[in-house]
């Protein structure tokens, strides 16, 4: 038939820090393991196994809400850097931009939500230090991870129209074929590693998450390497005897962590509250590069691993944020 | 404080009173949360609460301090993710979405990215986070902010959030959804709202104690005025007992 | 910016049997009520106030398995017609394509899986009752469920490519504007009347479903009007104690209608396998024109209502599907 | 009946020995099914049976009767939805998938949708079903079907289910994912695979008392022939007793 066409109405401007690569993802999803073997290990051998300086990460869900706090503490700490990561982020992404970790970031929303403005990313974007900023809406990014777990180039969708958003995005946007509505077209986005902290885990990585499940379905499917931290490990006949609650299958997943209070100090839904405290005195804390660099030596360098943390913190303390009456 | 309230609890209190009952609101952290928890307290008991990462038709005991914390699926209907919610908003079935930010121009247009060059930003803010996805699909967008000429201005330095962007017929231009756009803006000094014909923005009440003439001086373009502008009456007695008792004991808004 | 076009490679002669409108979609969910108010009704009510003759119908899961098949015997009973629909079924079409009531069909899979090719089929589309006859793929016309549920007015996909099947599609091939690859656009569909049987609703619609859950959120998000058939209707506060087992919020549902044994003669995960003595039977039947006549006749028209099948069934012969314990 | 095993049983005891351990297979009803418990039985207990409504990793006690059965997702590691399993075909993550069709030619294309015109067909079959995705993006694809010039043809009626199309390239040309396509197939006359540079497909071994010359005769295209053409063994005491009393007690497949 004669080749018609449609037009590509606009192209953003910002430059594409992640390539989409669905052939290349296919490859390497082919050669991941199959078999259900054992992923257990510790927070540092997760981040020496699996993290190299120069990659692409996300973390899930984000912040102070079950985020994966205890793995972000041993990246830290593991002198890892330079890297590129996709900024629906609040106080994990604090950690790696106050320590000079991060050069490029697809930036959707780094902030402390109603703690309002985060002095981290101010000092780090408007110094320089991170060298490449792109824009994008919150859906959008998580599109973006739902194009790549689809396993196609990209997804369409009528966000970011018409903004300096979509301008400073790596999105275009087409005449679609059926109706001849515009529609903004979302490339897709794959991790080199993504970090996702679940309610409980399996030693072969199947995970269950209670409450919201955020973008953990998405994203865990838009990696090419995922750690899992859990607050619990349970046997897989629990898995088994329950299907239909896990959302990450063990073959996606390369490292389990027990990390019991792994979002501390953040939240978990059925587990704990977050620890608001501390959080506060965090807020003020970050106001100042002083104030931040302290907490950074005192509350990831001079802290050997996550058992550390917990006895610093203190188990009568953590005990008084639990939810669940039997929880440790 | 000398006053009766605060200016936060007016600015919940006129948030409130905007909301429909029976219908839905895309709730960011924050005044917005409040105003919801209000309403259903109030006028609108069948108002439902979606959050942007999973949670709709909480039941809002306790006061979120994130969009995505426990409290946002309270005794909730469902809890889903950020990808349901989303898409649930881009599919219509969301009323009013509510936004806020640094500058908004007289088209309702909003800026939380950057003050400066984009670039080289003088000053780094959030960035969208959901808000260019309410301000796209939501149906009626309330914006929620102080008052002054350095938000209210002619040109905004960046558009995060797409108000009428240049004026009439932009929207659809763009392919935004139909129907959609700015509704009101909810002010340290009074209430707006969008003349229907220009899609400029146009006061439409005041707060208790401000005039015209000191909103139209804290406005950084040519602001449009409803032809009988009214007063908004303060927060009442129980409206204040509701917020002090039960929605924020702890007076984080106070 | 110059307009750059891209283009559109391959466009699929099948007809559009139902036309992708986001707009209208939107529209249309902004006035759907969003109080939660009681549904509960019988099947007969359901589909006389929300099926026209005519519609655009679509089930889930399929045939034997978690299907709704008291919704579809009370369809049948109705005599409305002229039904153009979704063509992933086995059992429950074949009810429909018996009784003539269908005309158009937007076709991925009507058969009987491991007893082979369907009868009912072969005489409704040999015989050029069915007068339109569209082919897609089951993931193809599973993403145009996807697409309508998303918002947006198609998703790409890497299957159908090539072959007569995408021919007899509506769907269009076009080179990705990020990558270059061809990808196939599927277009979205949106169904007048779906109807779908879960395990557990509550009398708003809000709806659980056990084990693997087909295609029914993305269904659900693609129908106008979505009934639901429930074997348990349960306590909204259930509903509210695990808001994460919610697949189908009430919003989305039209009516809600008790139907214990709903799937009958399929299986329903949880509470009983199919029937596979009656299956053979109706197997033997559906073979000849006669023989499924008198099927129909005896199941659907010589019964008024569901208590009636019961009846028939007998309840010691359904309680012998049970495979839970404590289930009527 | 007079030999020692059936046709049945032959097919899915020639099928299983194909699958490797520690892989994943997109399992159909019937045949597949049957041989990739066996497989799991025998010298592959760690393949992952994937089935399209959404079971993974099901342990594969009784015999499912439907693709969306609940024994397919009996004690798995996950039971999601068609989607999530469709897209993770798509993501590669599936290496082999079983596919059957009333009719195939020499580039491994499969017709399940029609014979004669699909717009006034002579006989309508029950069309693609997963069958058009299963041959579009898991890598390897193992057709099993029944041998003769009527289903081995030269010009299938429909391609339902991609083969290599029209030859070498033609799926890349096509857009299909790279590195894909039909691997074997399984017949009642023996077990063929396609020819690396042309494509087409050639025999490879014959089946207990089956001749070379008979698989041609049965064949309705040029069918290229393997340098050297082994014989299946065939079922084994082992594999026969572990279909009989274990997989099929209810001999459905006898």
């Amino acid at each position: 038939m004669p080749t018609k066409t449609i037009a590509i109405s606009y192209e953003g401007e910002g430059s594409m820090i992640q390539r989409p690569d669905p052939e290349g993802f296919r490859q390497w999803n082919r050669k991941k393991n199959k078999r259900l073997v054992d992923k257990l290990m510790t927070d540092e051998e997760a981040i020496e196994r699996f993290v190299k300086s120069g990659d692409y990460l996300g973390f899930e869900l984000y912040g102070t809400v079950r985020c994966p706090m205890t793995l972000t503490r041993a990246l830290v700490r593991s002198g890892k850097t330079d890297f590129r990561v996709a900024g629906q982020g609040v106080h994990e992404l604090d950690m790696l931009l106050a320590t000079d970790r991060i050069r490029e970031i697809d930036f959707t929303y780094i902030g402390l939500e109603v703690y309002g403005v985060d002095s981290n990313v101010r000092r780090a974007v408007e110094s320089g230090k991170v060298k490449n900023v792109v824009e994008w809406s919150n859906a959008a990014i998580t599109w973006r991870f739902k194009a790549a777990a689809m396993g196609v180039p990209f997804i369409p969708a009528k966000s970011m129209l018409g903004t300096d958003t979509l301008r400073r995005s790596a999105a275009k946007v087409i005449e679609c074929p059926f109706t001849g509505e515009k529609v903004c077209l979302i490339p897709a986005l794959v991790l080199d590693v993504g970090f996702i902290h679940v309610s409980r885990a399996d030693k072969h990585g199947n995970s269950q998450i209670d409450g919201i499940s955020g973008f953990a379905f998405e994203m865990s499917r838009a990696c090419k390497r995922l750690v899992v931290s859990a607050e619990e490990i349970i046997e897989t006949d629990e898995i088994r005897a329950h299907p239909d609650r896990t959302i990450i299958p063990y073959y996606l997943v390369d490292s389990v962590v027990h990390a019991p209070y792994g979002s501390w100090p953040g939240e978990m839904a059925g587990y704990y509250e977050r620890d608001e405290e501390h959080y506060k005195m965090y807020v003020e804390k970050q106001a100042t590069a002083e104030g931040m660099a302290g907490y950074v030596q005192e509350w990831i360098f001079d802290l050997p691993n996550h058992k550390a943390l917990l006895e610093k913190v203190g188990m009568d303390h953590l005990r008084g944020l639990n939810i669940r009456g039997d929880w440790l | 404080m000398s006053e009766k309230y605060s200016s936060s609890e007016l600015l919940i209190c006129l948030a409130s009173r905007i909301m429909e009952d029976g219908t839905t609101a895309f709730i960011g952290t924050g005044i917005p949360m409040l105003a919801a928890s209000l309403a259903q307290s109030m006028h609108a008991p069948n108002l439902v609460a979606v959050f942007e990462f999973g949670g709709t038709g909480a039941i809002l005991e306790k006061l979120p301090l994130a969009v995505g914390d426990m409290r946002t699926f309270n005794k909730a209907v469902h809890a889903s993710g950020i990808c349901d919610i989303m898409e649930t908003s881009q599919r219509g079935f969301i009323e009013y979405g509510f936004l806020g930010g640094a500058q908004i121009d007289m088209y309702g247009n909003l800026n939380s990215t950057a003050i400066g060059d984009v670039l080289h930003p003088k000053v780094r803010l959030p960035g969208s986070g959901g808000g260019n996805d309410v301000g796209s699909c939501c149906w009626r967008t309330i914006a929620v902010m102080p008052h002054d000429k350095r938000r209210f201005v002619q040109k905004i330095d960046f558009v995060t959030t797409p108000g009428y962007l240049t004026g009439p017929g932009a929207r659809e231009e763009a392919g935004l959804p139909h129907g959609t756009g700015p509704y009101r803006v909810v002010t340290s000094l009074g209430v707006l709202g969008y003349d229907d014909k220009t899609k400029r923005m146009k006061l439409l009440s005041v707060n208790p104690g401000v005039t015209v003439e000191k909103v139209v001086e804290n406005t950084g373009f040519d602001l449009l005025l409803e032809k009988e502008i009214s007063h908004n009456p303060p927060p009442t007695d129980q409206e204040l007992d509701i917020l002090r008792t039960k929605i924020d004991p702890d007076g984080l808004y106070r």
